[in-house]
């Protein structure tokens, strides 16, 4: 398993850091943003101002690790629906995904020159559209690559399958990011699987696939972006598995204490990857140490904004029923919006 | 008696089809030490073991697939898939390879398998897990199509299910699990499937409804009883069999209907209860049948369910038109 | 104006498409040197390339998956499922992620895609190979379903549906490949979606069908017409979006209706066809809309595909008796 | 790729034949038998007797020998649809089959005590009916084996993947027999999939996989029996990926010439499966010859009865679609039974 800053966070011998640091700055800055966001949102759910809400937390290495290594004007995401980190980077605003957090359709809107799909609920169905839109971008000889998301527990549907052996077969430019953290709600990894590891299934696709160290920031970076560069020079696809943990419930509507080990989380919050990116920098400049400092104000800052631009948006409204489920009504679905138009909720 | 919310109902039925017979298991995603995501299964793993309880990896088809190769095998399985929605990924084994093994066989092959289902809107899910595709189903031969109303009807009929030499998709609505509560009985029982209940007589108009809908529909005609009109409220149970004589005895004494389903009107099941009182009632009816569903949308986000779901309210303007009242 | 089988006039409007926008391209098993297994891209991929034409692994699921992705990235897939009756591995996809892909982004995202399969009956094919599942896409909001019935309709729907913005599903009748022949004009035309076809003019009772039953209408229109009945054939050639007022002015004309489905009884399309016109018509109506279908079974071995298939007799029969003509 | 008998029908140096010569020969048989049926059934479809038939020619050493590894009485057999003379070993009657063929449900009739599920026809739909029939006998404590066959095509089935994956972890005592007969239809085995074989991706399941020669029966043979005695003794179970190739039309409905290269068919031919076997027995014995020389006759008398005894079954009726459908018809059924019963095809 790839591995390049340890948990002390200690480059390993010899290894030059992939990122500068204002990027590795900018990076944590994200990270902090995304598990703030996870204690905001998992709040608001409480009130009852959220939706069910899946958080980040324990992935945001993985998460943003691999966002990082893509080009927002030209490359794609296709998310799962645990990947806030990665969307914001890509230019999806804060605001749409409290709308849809939120019940709010409009929330789905993806701005124009976001390179992203939307969220996707239905396990592993978001795997085959990628590897589409990757083909169809290298057809029409755009140097765009897609990155998809997905965990491990989407690694078991027929979804997934399918959908490596044509990216191998067209030579799609996609890279299969999975993250592989530990459980697909409360279905451990050993009993989603019996191979030794998820990225062994790509070599009889035809394409490399490698294991990294998730909670690792910069190796998600180095195999996120030798992966890109890979599919960008057209040889092709990558499978990366990133070993990390999600350290809290599966979503607001989950009790883990029904199934996780307390030892087994003792374990893996040592390893959270925002202490250890936090320790690289302190060891890097003291006067980074300051830098980090301020991010809390300013995410909370930044999540006040993103939730005061959300209120002002469109409000749900029976019309958004109605608005993009075609380009052209159908003559029936226009009677049923005049209808609905006429009740209340 | 006791008083049961459906889930507790439902529990109490996979409990005791374990206990009475060795070949009963239970696989699905999350329903061993979670006791799925509702609950259904809860703490039956910890009492009949990993062998009997089974979490199966994420992977509808073969959760589906298996548990025919099991059935076949002498089995007695119970397939739980998560959300209705999510049975999609498994159609072909449903649809095609469930419902037909018998037929293809020429009965050599029987399938006793009854594949749990939660389904339906009004409790702010996240997409696509409030999907009420009930209809696809119901137009598969060879597949019986289930969905309870009541807690009664829930541990009884589920008893049937299992009890059942054909395949049965039982599905759930997530809306009753906790709110639907009544009594039931602490020993067995069964209901038989293709009898319709009547959950309330009445004189001026009938309403059809099954699974959450039928909750709907009572209290339509509570709001209708209040205005002097005499809501009949038939609940399904079974979409598959259905239970055509019955539909037309409650047509026959009203002379009105109202069906109501929540899922997108077009090509819903709602349309076959239509259809066949067309055939047998005709001449019984007094006015247009009316149909109050969803429109013909994708299930929305949380924010605009309501907005999407059929109403009480709906349900009583149907009605009245239906009785040319005002 | 040429003549051609409808299998030459898919050919042909493929061959149109393909030409003329260099986005567009199909994808699907064999579709390539083979030409699909009934030559309905026959010479396409020597003609335009393994490129534009393109053998898929045997995995429908990811090619319309794939499909989907591709429209997104701007291309104009045409996705050929082989059978209908094995769209069912992709039903997700085409269900829940094609049909909802516009819905979902709020219009950021379409899927201008086109999903060609052929279906139905009475042409002696192996197991499977028969179902006539169209109800099932035509409860899948987002999904436009269109099923041509002639030759020339097969052209200028298909023409429609790949210039149309959002998903469609092209179902296209085994039974018409080769035995449906009309005049097909050279030129490129399109034909509107949700705009039924008077096949032939009546007074005395509606047929409604669509796809090969058509011809199961027309010929019992003929035999009608000996007898002295006048029926109308309406065809509906798309079934979302449904040309409701078109079947409300039939039926004001006639006051009688028989509706003709391939598919098994219990919640087929024709449902929804008898809960509109009740909708729109029940006054109009002067005796019980009949339906004409296969039974509720699932579709046989060829051997006694005839005994299962609606048959002319059937229609004639339905039609007499809401005319009430023993 | 495991090989033992060669072209010549020489064993490989030092290996012993895994079947002594009684069995060879009614191995031969059932391959000749099966050879002659592939004829009988193209020559009925022609003449309007048989609906679309697909023809096991060319994979007679792969079904066969893999038949023979198991016990009809205790083991399954799960098929697609080339497997005849499989199924034929494991005591479905040759009546039933033609009149399968004729298009008369009652040929779907599985006699008790075959272990058969019926012949498949949606691709790969049958891997998961195997693994959970498999994992169900062992959960009775019966040591009974499942043998699935499928194809190269079926491979790139998401069912594959799923039915893979749970076999793994459920140790389910089933053998996945891959047919890589280099085509599905028109595709080619190297548009199905970028992966250099076929049988490499078992490991990542927890399983191991194995390419045998599909054209050499004692090679087939001793591959199956090692992944039966596998999963009889609980360990688990394989994938067996033989190599074949069908030397005929996919199925009668079907015209190779578009897409076959005629020297890859002339290749292939001389790789004749049956040719390979006689040559090993006659090498072994002179009097093989005789024995050998008289199973065209016994064959052809076994088809010719077996049309016999199909011709006097249950003939097509409207109750045969009503028969079945459930243990006990509904109302609705009953009724449209008793309407189709008043009026003729
Ligand atoms: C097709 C499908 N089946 C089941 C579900 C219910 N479900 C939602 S999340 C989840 C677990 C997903 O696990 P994984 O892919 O590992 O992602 P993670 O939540 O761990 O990030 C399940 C079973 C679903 N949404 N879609
Ligand atoms: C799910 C499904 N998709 C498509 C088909 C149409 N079809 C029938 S046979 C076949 C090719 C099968 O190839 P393979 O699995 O290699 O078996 P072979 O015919 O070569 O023995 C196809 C595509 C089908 N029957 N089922
Ligand atoms: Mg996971
Ligand atoms: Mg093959």
């Amino acid at each position: 398993m790839v591995s390049i800053l340890d948990p002390s966070g200690t480059l390993a011998p010899g290894v030059a850091a992939p990122l500068g640091d204002d990027d590795v700055l900018a990076a944590l800055r994200l990270m902090k943003l995304s598990r703030a966001f996870d204690a905001k949102g998992a709040s608001l759910q409480r009130q009852g101002r959220f939706g069910t809400f899946s958080q980040v937390g324990g992935q945001e290495a993985s998460v943003v690790g691999s966002a990082f290594a893509l080009d927002p004007a030209r490359d794609w995401i296709v998310p799962q629906y645990r990947e806030l980190p990665a969307l914001l980077r890509h230019g999806y605003p804060l605001s749409h995904f409290i709308r849809y957090f939120q019940g709010n359709p409009a929330g789905g809107a993806i701005p124009q020159g976001v390179n992203i799909l939307p969220i996707q609920i239905s396990i592993a169905a978001q795997l085959p559209h990628a590897v589409g839109l990757a083909w169809g971008l290298k057809r029409q000889g755009k140097d765009a690559v897609v990155l998809v998301y997905f965990g491990d527990g989407a690694s078991s549907e027929g979804d997934f399958h399918e959908a490596c052996n044509l990216a191998g077969l067209v030579g799609a430019p996609v890279v299969f990011f999975l993250q592989n953290n530990g459980w697909a709600i409360s279905t451990p990894r050993r009993k989603q699987s019996a191979g030794r590891t998820l990225a062994e299934r790509a070599p009889a696709y035809g394409f490399p696939g490698v294991q990294v160290d998730g909670n690792d920031l910069f190796g998600v970076y180095g195999a996120a972006s030798r992966a890109v560069s890979r599919a960008r020079s057209g040889d092709g696809p990558t499978l990366i598995e990133s070993v990390t943990r999600r350290i809290g419930p599966h979503n607001t509507a989950d009790d883990p204490t029904r199934y996780v080990d307390p030892a087994d989380a003792e374990h893996w919050r040592a390893l959270d990857p925002i202490d250890r990116v936090e320790r690289y920098l302190v060891q890097r400049s003291g006067d980074h140490r300051a830098r980090i400092a301020a991010f809390d104000a300013d995410v909370a800052g930044e999540m006040e904004r993103a939730l005061e631009e959300a209120a002002e948006g469109e409000s749900p409204s029976a019309d958004q029923l109605f608005a993009h489920v075609y380009a052209e009504p159908p003559v029936r679905l226009a009677r049923q919006r005049a209808e609905r138009a006429q009740r209340g909720p | 008696m006791p008083v049961m919310t459906m889930v507790q109902a439902i529990r109490a039925g996979l409990d005791e089809a374990l206990e009475a017979d060795p070949r009963v298991m239970i696989i699905g995603e999350d329903v061993g030490a979670l006791g799925g995501v509702f609950r259904a299964t809860d703490g039956l793993q910890a009492k009949y073991g990993e062998e009997r309880v089974v979490d199966m990896p994420l992977a509808e088809a073969s959760i589906v697939g298996a548990a025919l190769g099991l059935a076949v095998s002498g089995m007695r399985p119970i397939a739980e898939i998560q959300f209705l929605g999510f049975a999609h990924q498994a159609f072909h084994q449903i649809g095609q390879q469930v419902a037909r093994m018998r037929f293809r066989s020429q009965g050599h092959c029987t399938v006793p398998l009854v594949i749990r289902a939660a389904f339906g809107g009004g409790v702010r899910t996240p997409e696509l897990h409030s999907d009420a595709f009930e209809a696809l189903y119901a137009h598969c031969p060879g597949l019986k199509v289930v969905l309870p109303a009541t807690a009664y009807d829930a541990k009884g009929l589920l008893a049937a299910a299992i009890a059942d030499p054909d395949p049965v998709l039982f599905c759930e609505p997530l809306r009753g699990y906790r709110l639907v509560k009544d009594d039931v009985p602490d020993e067995p029982y069964r209901i038989s499937f293709g009898r319709l209940r009547i959950a309330r007589p009445g004189r001026d108009v009938t309403l059809v409804a099954w699974s959450a809908a039928v909750q709907l529909a009572e209290r339509a005609a509570d709001a209708l009883d209040a205005a002097g009109i005499s809501a009949e409220v038939v609940d399904l149970r079974t979409l598959n069999p259905l239970d055509v004589d019955g539909l037309a005895e409650s047509v026959a004494r009203t002379g009105r209907c109202v069906v109501v389903q929540e899922a997108p009107l077009s090509g819903g099941f709602g349309a076959e209860v239509v259809a066949t009182i067309v055939e047998t009632s005709f001449y019984d009816l007094h006015a247009p049948i009316e149909r109050v569903s969803a429109p013909d949308t994708p299930y929305p986000l949380a924010g605009v369910e309501d907005f999407y779901l059929p109403s009480v309210d709906d349900v009583v303007r149907a009605a009245r038109r239906t009785l040319a009242v005002p």
